[in-house]
């Protein structure tokens, strides 16, 4: 009688059934207020890779203020951030360096790369000092083109990282 | 000799008559001295280019020159302590064989050029004897091409 | 390792399916043991109008010892620990919009529709979602204790500090040396936690915590000793009540101050902010915490700095008392805002101390100021001011 | 964060690349209790090449590489390198162009100097002091977004001249903000230079000689700092600095404290300079235009400039190429760095933040 197949069909049917009760009241809520609470408190690394520090500094100035999006401008120790931004040229010295910090960095972490060297090796296409692109080593999330980027543009970069952020699994 | 170049022209035939030709002239121009001498007498023609007030080093330098097979060491002397003497900038170069890069080090005349010694270590392959660290500044710690700067060192894509 | 999220969602489903069973299994043990135990229990009727009708529900939760009157509401919600968490929370959130102001900026903004107003919920949560790393040489006893004594420092402060005549978890006629003497291990979990990282930034930290905290608690106790003597008792609440007349902040004015600016030591707040000094020691003694463990640190900090500040406005300020046109409540809730306001203000305008200035400014200037303090308190009361 | 174990009671710590009080490069440092015993820079982590990159570059193309070195005070370094290009490829640029220059230069040395002040208060612990010189920043950016097209590296002085003339109403634009910024510079001295708590931070610590500033080879604002009134645009004027009057602020004391006074009353000198070369300019062309790539005469050029952080010096090889032979850049961080471990050593811990940003040793531009 267990082996009866219309039962077995039953208890599946069911226990799917039970599954999408489950997500949609228990996962789709935790979910959501998870991803909300991550999406508004981005701490960045302090880690300067190159020149487009200077206008992440600037972002955080009082004129584009990153800390509206819950961003602090500089946060001490690595273990409490979210966020790589790498702003900027990876040498070969570096490149060990940073990886090694991403590493170190407790999940969930994102990476922002930050500035046409980050991406490509941009201007520095050439050097010989100088990595090709960081997502060589890192796994980038978000790309923000310009040599320097605007703040304008790092903030465009961090509100697409938050729409990546409100859609993404826990 | 034009009026601009008066103490600049003293400046170098005091070093002439001091060192009895063993340093050639390259050229005097305002605010400019540029002279060469052997890489024997460097340290003397230093101390001497010392004693008369220029007691910084702007910037120490090669230059690789592969068709002479050789390189030319560069040093750029400043003073900042004697008012007449500020506006002007005195190079001395000397060659030294590219088959044997070795030269004696100016830090105990001139304590500024430490840094600059150690780049030129790195980017060239010129060793300064009697450095106390002649290491590696700012290329990575594993790299095991030749000095970059050289010239048959060529950047990836641009042979 | 696994994440507080996939904790959370395992304990959640777990809670589903005890719901699921509960008629089955949970209904029938409940009704066969409560009549065997002679517990009444509630009726159907009472129940649902509990639900629906406050004071009846609140009845009813006394009846069960969990009511707002019993001991358990008083340390878990009100004026206990709950309370003081909420405080926190606004405190977090009021520090960085006052800070943005003072530095042109408009801080938090969009986390929560209003002004940020979210933005330390969506911390917490941020917090409460991140995975928890205990470096491989910590010691790993010490350093998961750390973060939960700093929480329990925090709230076994609470114990006896009273919010008005009638609110207030316990009563002691030595109710103003419990805190201090409590306080008095804050050094301890601040080594214990830079010990257990096993991390040279935040040992140096830890160590520097300690020689701060150790120097600041002489000249706290003895600036309190001045209120001690105008008062002439040593429960808070009968403290506040002799300022019913004038507050001590008057007459004890140099008392006030040491005891601000040891505050302002003890809650590593700037410019005593060494410990954690950030462009030295990276984070100090925090340096190796993630996630919660850090959450929990910093809530225990916070905690501690409504403790400090109520402690302040109830020695200095006159506790509750104030004209009659609002509740008591009201005007110790008033003050002490502009307590914590003038203790996160020194952050916007102070640089950092050096430690060697920080500890000679705390053996020499405080703790001889703190006496001289003590004597004005004597003088006054022996020409019978106060 | 890496852990060295030495043995003895003395402890190792590294100090970045990844540490808030570093930025781009790393000093080891040796503690012995809270007194710095040993201090080891090790530089190079953005070292790019750019010297081995100009042999590969004509002489237009070098510039926009050569300023990312000092994003921050771009024409700063930018501008040594046209003027040795200049004296190669030999042209001489119009009048009109030698004032805009002037006015660039000036104006990234206002915005270099305030990102040096905003960092120097974060360091010291005063966030407020990020905060205030990075907004006033701004409108120095906005002024020199208007004459050169972008926020910092602008690519604007090139040989022969500047790439265009400077917008309608900049002047009146300028002079306002000027007005503004001379009450806020008031402001901050209220705030933190005549605070007490920042000046028991600075005064007396890391002290420069003078004699030890001379013999160490510091630049810039550090060595007039300690008393030494030297300055390449008064010593060998360029441009038009001959026809400028300017006091270059100098101070004796050789501390933190000087170094940051200095940097303060620059920030005032520039605007005064800004203010006379706007009244001196005259209208007129604004650049020789070179056709087809520019060919260099066989020989050599060396000049140097005062840039922000100092002496900027060049010096470039031709051998009659498209390319340039060899250019040697001599930036005044590389040179100010052999301060670095001068001052911290005999220091405490603490103060690790206070003198190392008093040098404003920029990394990026010390690696090249």
């Amino acid at each position: 009688m267990v082996t009866d197949p219309t039962l077995n069909l039953l208890v599946g049917k069911a226990s799917d059934l039970f599954a999408n009760v489950i997500e949609k009241n228990v996962r789709e809520p935790i979910r959501y207020l998870i991803n909300w609470g991550r999406l508004y408190s981005l701490w960045p690394v302090h880690l300067e890779t190159a020149c487009c520090s200077i206008e992440f500094g600037a972002a955080s100035g009082p004129r584009h203020d990153l800390e509206r999006f819950g961003m602090l401008e500089a946060f001490g120790s690595l273990r409490q951030c979210d966020i790589l931004v790498v702003q900027g040229t990876v040498t070969r010295k570096m490149a060990p360096r940073m990886k090694w910090v991403y590493e170190q960095m407790p999940e969930p972490k994102w990476v922002i790369a930050m500035g046409a060297c980050a991406i490509s090796g941009g201007l520095y296409v050439d050097s010989y000092n100088v990595l090709q692109g960081v997502d060589k080593i890192v796994p980038v999330d978000v790309y923000i083109p310009g040599c320097p980027p605007r703040p304008e543009t790092l903030i465009q970069g961090i509100i697409e990282l938050q729409n990546k952020i409100r859609k993404s699994k826990v | 000799m034009s009026k601009n170049t008066i103490t600049e022209t003293k400046l170098v035939k005091g070093l002439k008559t001091k060192f009895n030709k063993q340093i050639t002239e390259e050229y005097v121009e305002p605010n400019r001295i540029k002279i060469s001498t052997s890489p024997t007498n460097l340290k003397a023609v230093a101390l001497a280019i010392k004693e008369l007030g220029f007691d910084q080093i702007i910037s120490q330098g090669a230059t690789d020159y592969p068709d002479d097979n050789l390189f030319r060491v560069e040093y750029h002397a400043i003073c900042v302590s004697i008012k007449k003497f500020r506006r002007i900038m005195f190079a001395i170069m000397t060659t030294i064989p590219k088959n044997k890069p070795e030269i004696e080090t100016l830090l105990d005349i001139w304590p500024s050029v430490e840094f600059h010694e150690q780049e030129t270590f790195e980017n060239f392959g010129i060793t300064f004897l009697n450095h106390p660290r002649m290491e590696r500044l700012l290329l990575p710690e594993d790299w095991d091409d030749i000095p970059p700067l050289r010239k048959d060192f060529s950047l990836p894509g641009r042979d | 390792m696994e994440t507080f999220e996939d904790f959370l969602k395992r304990i959640l489903s777990i809670l589903f399916w005890l719901l699921l069973l509960s008629p089955v299994i949970i209904f029938p043990v409940f009704f066969l043991l409560i009549p065997l135990l002679g517990i009444s229990v509630p009726t159907t009727n009472e129940f649902l109008t509990a639900l629906i009708d406050p004071i009846k529900g609140i009845q009813l939760a006394n009846k069960y010892g969990v009511g707002p009157s019993s001991t358990f509401f008083k340390i878990a919600a009100f004026p206990g620990f709950t309370f003081a968490a909420l405080i926190a929370t606004i405190t977090i959130l009021y520090e960085r919009k006052l800070i943005a102001k003072v530095q042109l900026r408009v801080g938090p903004l969009y986390a929560g529709r209003f002004e940020g107003v979210l933005q330390p919920i969506a911390d917490l949560f941020k917090l409460l979602g991140k995975e928890i790393v205990v470096p491989e040489k910590a010691d790993k006893f010490f350093f998961w204790s750390a973060p939960i004594l700093s929480i329990g420092l925090g709230a076994a402060l609470l114990a006896v500090l009273p919010l008005s005549p009638n609110i207030y978890i316990a009563r002691s006629d030595v109710s103003l040396l419990i805190p201090f003497a409590i306080i008095g291990f804050s050094p301890l979990i601040v080594l214990i936690a830079a010990w257990a990282s096993s991390n040279k930034f935040a040992f140096i930290g830890g160590l520097r915590a300690l020689h701060q905290l150790v120097a600041y608690e002489i000249p706290m106790l003895i600036s309190v000793l001045g209120v001690v003597i105008l008062s002439g008792s040593l429960d808070l609440i009968s403290i506040v009540e002799s300022q019913q007349q004038v507050w001590f902040i008057f007459p004890q004015l140099l008392g006030a101050i040491i005891f601000y600016i040891t505050i302002l030591s003890e809650l590593e707040r700037v410019p005593f902010d060494i410990p954690e000094a950030e462009t030295e020691l990276v984070s100090g003694w925090l340096t190796e915490y993630t996630g919660m463990h850090f959450g929990l640190l910093q809530l225990g900090v916070y905690i501690k700095f409504y403790a400090l500040s109520l402690l302040f406005t109830l020695l200095f300020l006159g506790g509750w008392y104030g004209p009659a046109f609002l509740p008591p409540l009201a005007w110790l809730l008033i003050k002490l805002f502009f307590v914590i306001t003038i203790v996160i203000l020194p952050r916007a305008v102070m640089p950092r101390l050096r430690i060697d200035q920080l500890i000679r400014l705390g053996w020499v200037w405080l703790i001889v100021l703190s006496f001289i303090n003590l004597f004005i308190a004597v003088i006054e009361v022996s020409l019978g001011v106060i | 964060m890496q852990v060295v174990d030495q043995g003895g009671d003395k402890m190792v710590l590294h100090v970045g690349p990844q540490h808030p009080g570093s930025g781009h490069f790393r000093i080891v440092i040796t503690l012995d209790g809270d007194y710095i015993i040993d201090a080891k820079p090790d530089p190079g982590y953005v070292h790019r090449g750019a010297e081995k990159m100009a042999e590969y570059r004509t002489y237009i193309q070098n510039i926009p590489h050569l300023e990312r070195p000092v994003i921050i005070d771009a024409t700063g370094i930018t501008l040594p390198y046209v003027l040795t290009a200049e004296k190669i490829l030999d042209v001489e640029p119009p009048e009109r162009a030698q004032y805009i220059r002037m006015i660039m230069a000036e104006l990234n040395r206002i915005i270099s100097h305030l990102y040096w002040l905003a960092i120097y208060g974060i360091f010291l612990g005063h966030s407020t002091m990020f905060m205030w010189p990075m907004g006033d920043r701004e409108l120095f950016i906005d002024l020199a977004e208007s004459i050169g097209g972008t926020r910092v590296t602008f690519s604007y002085v090139v040989p022969g001249g500047v790439r265009n003339d400077i917008p309608g109403g900049f002047k009146e634009r300028a002079l306002k903000t000027f007005q503004y910024f001379e009450k806020r510079i008031k402001e901050y001295e209220e705030i933190f230079f005549n605070n007490p708590l920042m000046q028991s931070r600075t005064v007396g610590i890391g002290i420069l000689k003078k004699q030890n500033a001379v013999k160490l080879g510091i630049t810039g604002p550090n060595l007039r700092a300690s008393g030494i009134n030297s300055d390449t645009r008064k010593d060998e004027p360029y441009c038009f600095y001959n026809k400028i009057r300017f006091d270059i602020p100098v101070y004796k004391e050789g501390d933190s404290y000087a170094r940051c006074m200095v940097r303060l009353r620059e920030l005032q000198q520039s605007m005064d300079i800004i203010r006379q070369v706007l009244d001196r300019m005259k209208p007129g062309p604004i650049k020789h235009v070179i056709r087809g790539v520019m060919r260099g005469e066989p020989g050599e050029a060396f000049v140097r400039t005062e840039a922000a952080r100092g002496t900027m010096f060049y010096h470039i090889v031709s051998n009659g190429e498209r390319f340039p032979y060899r250019v040697k850049i001599s930036v005044p961080s590389f040179r100010n760095l052999i301060g670095m471990s001068h001052l911290l050593v005999g220091s405490r811990l603490a103060d690790m933040p206070a003198i190392y940003w008093s040098l404003d040793y920029w990394p990026v531009e010390a690696d090249k």
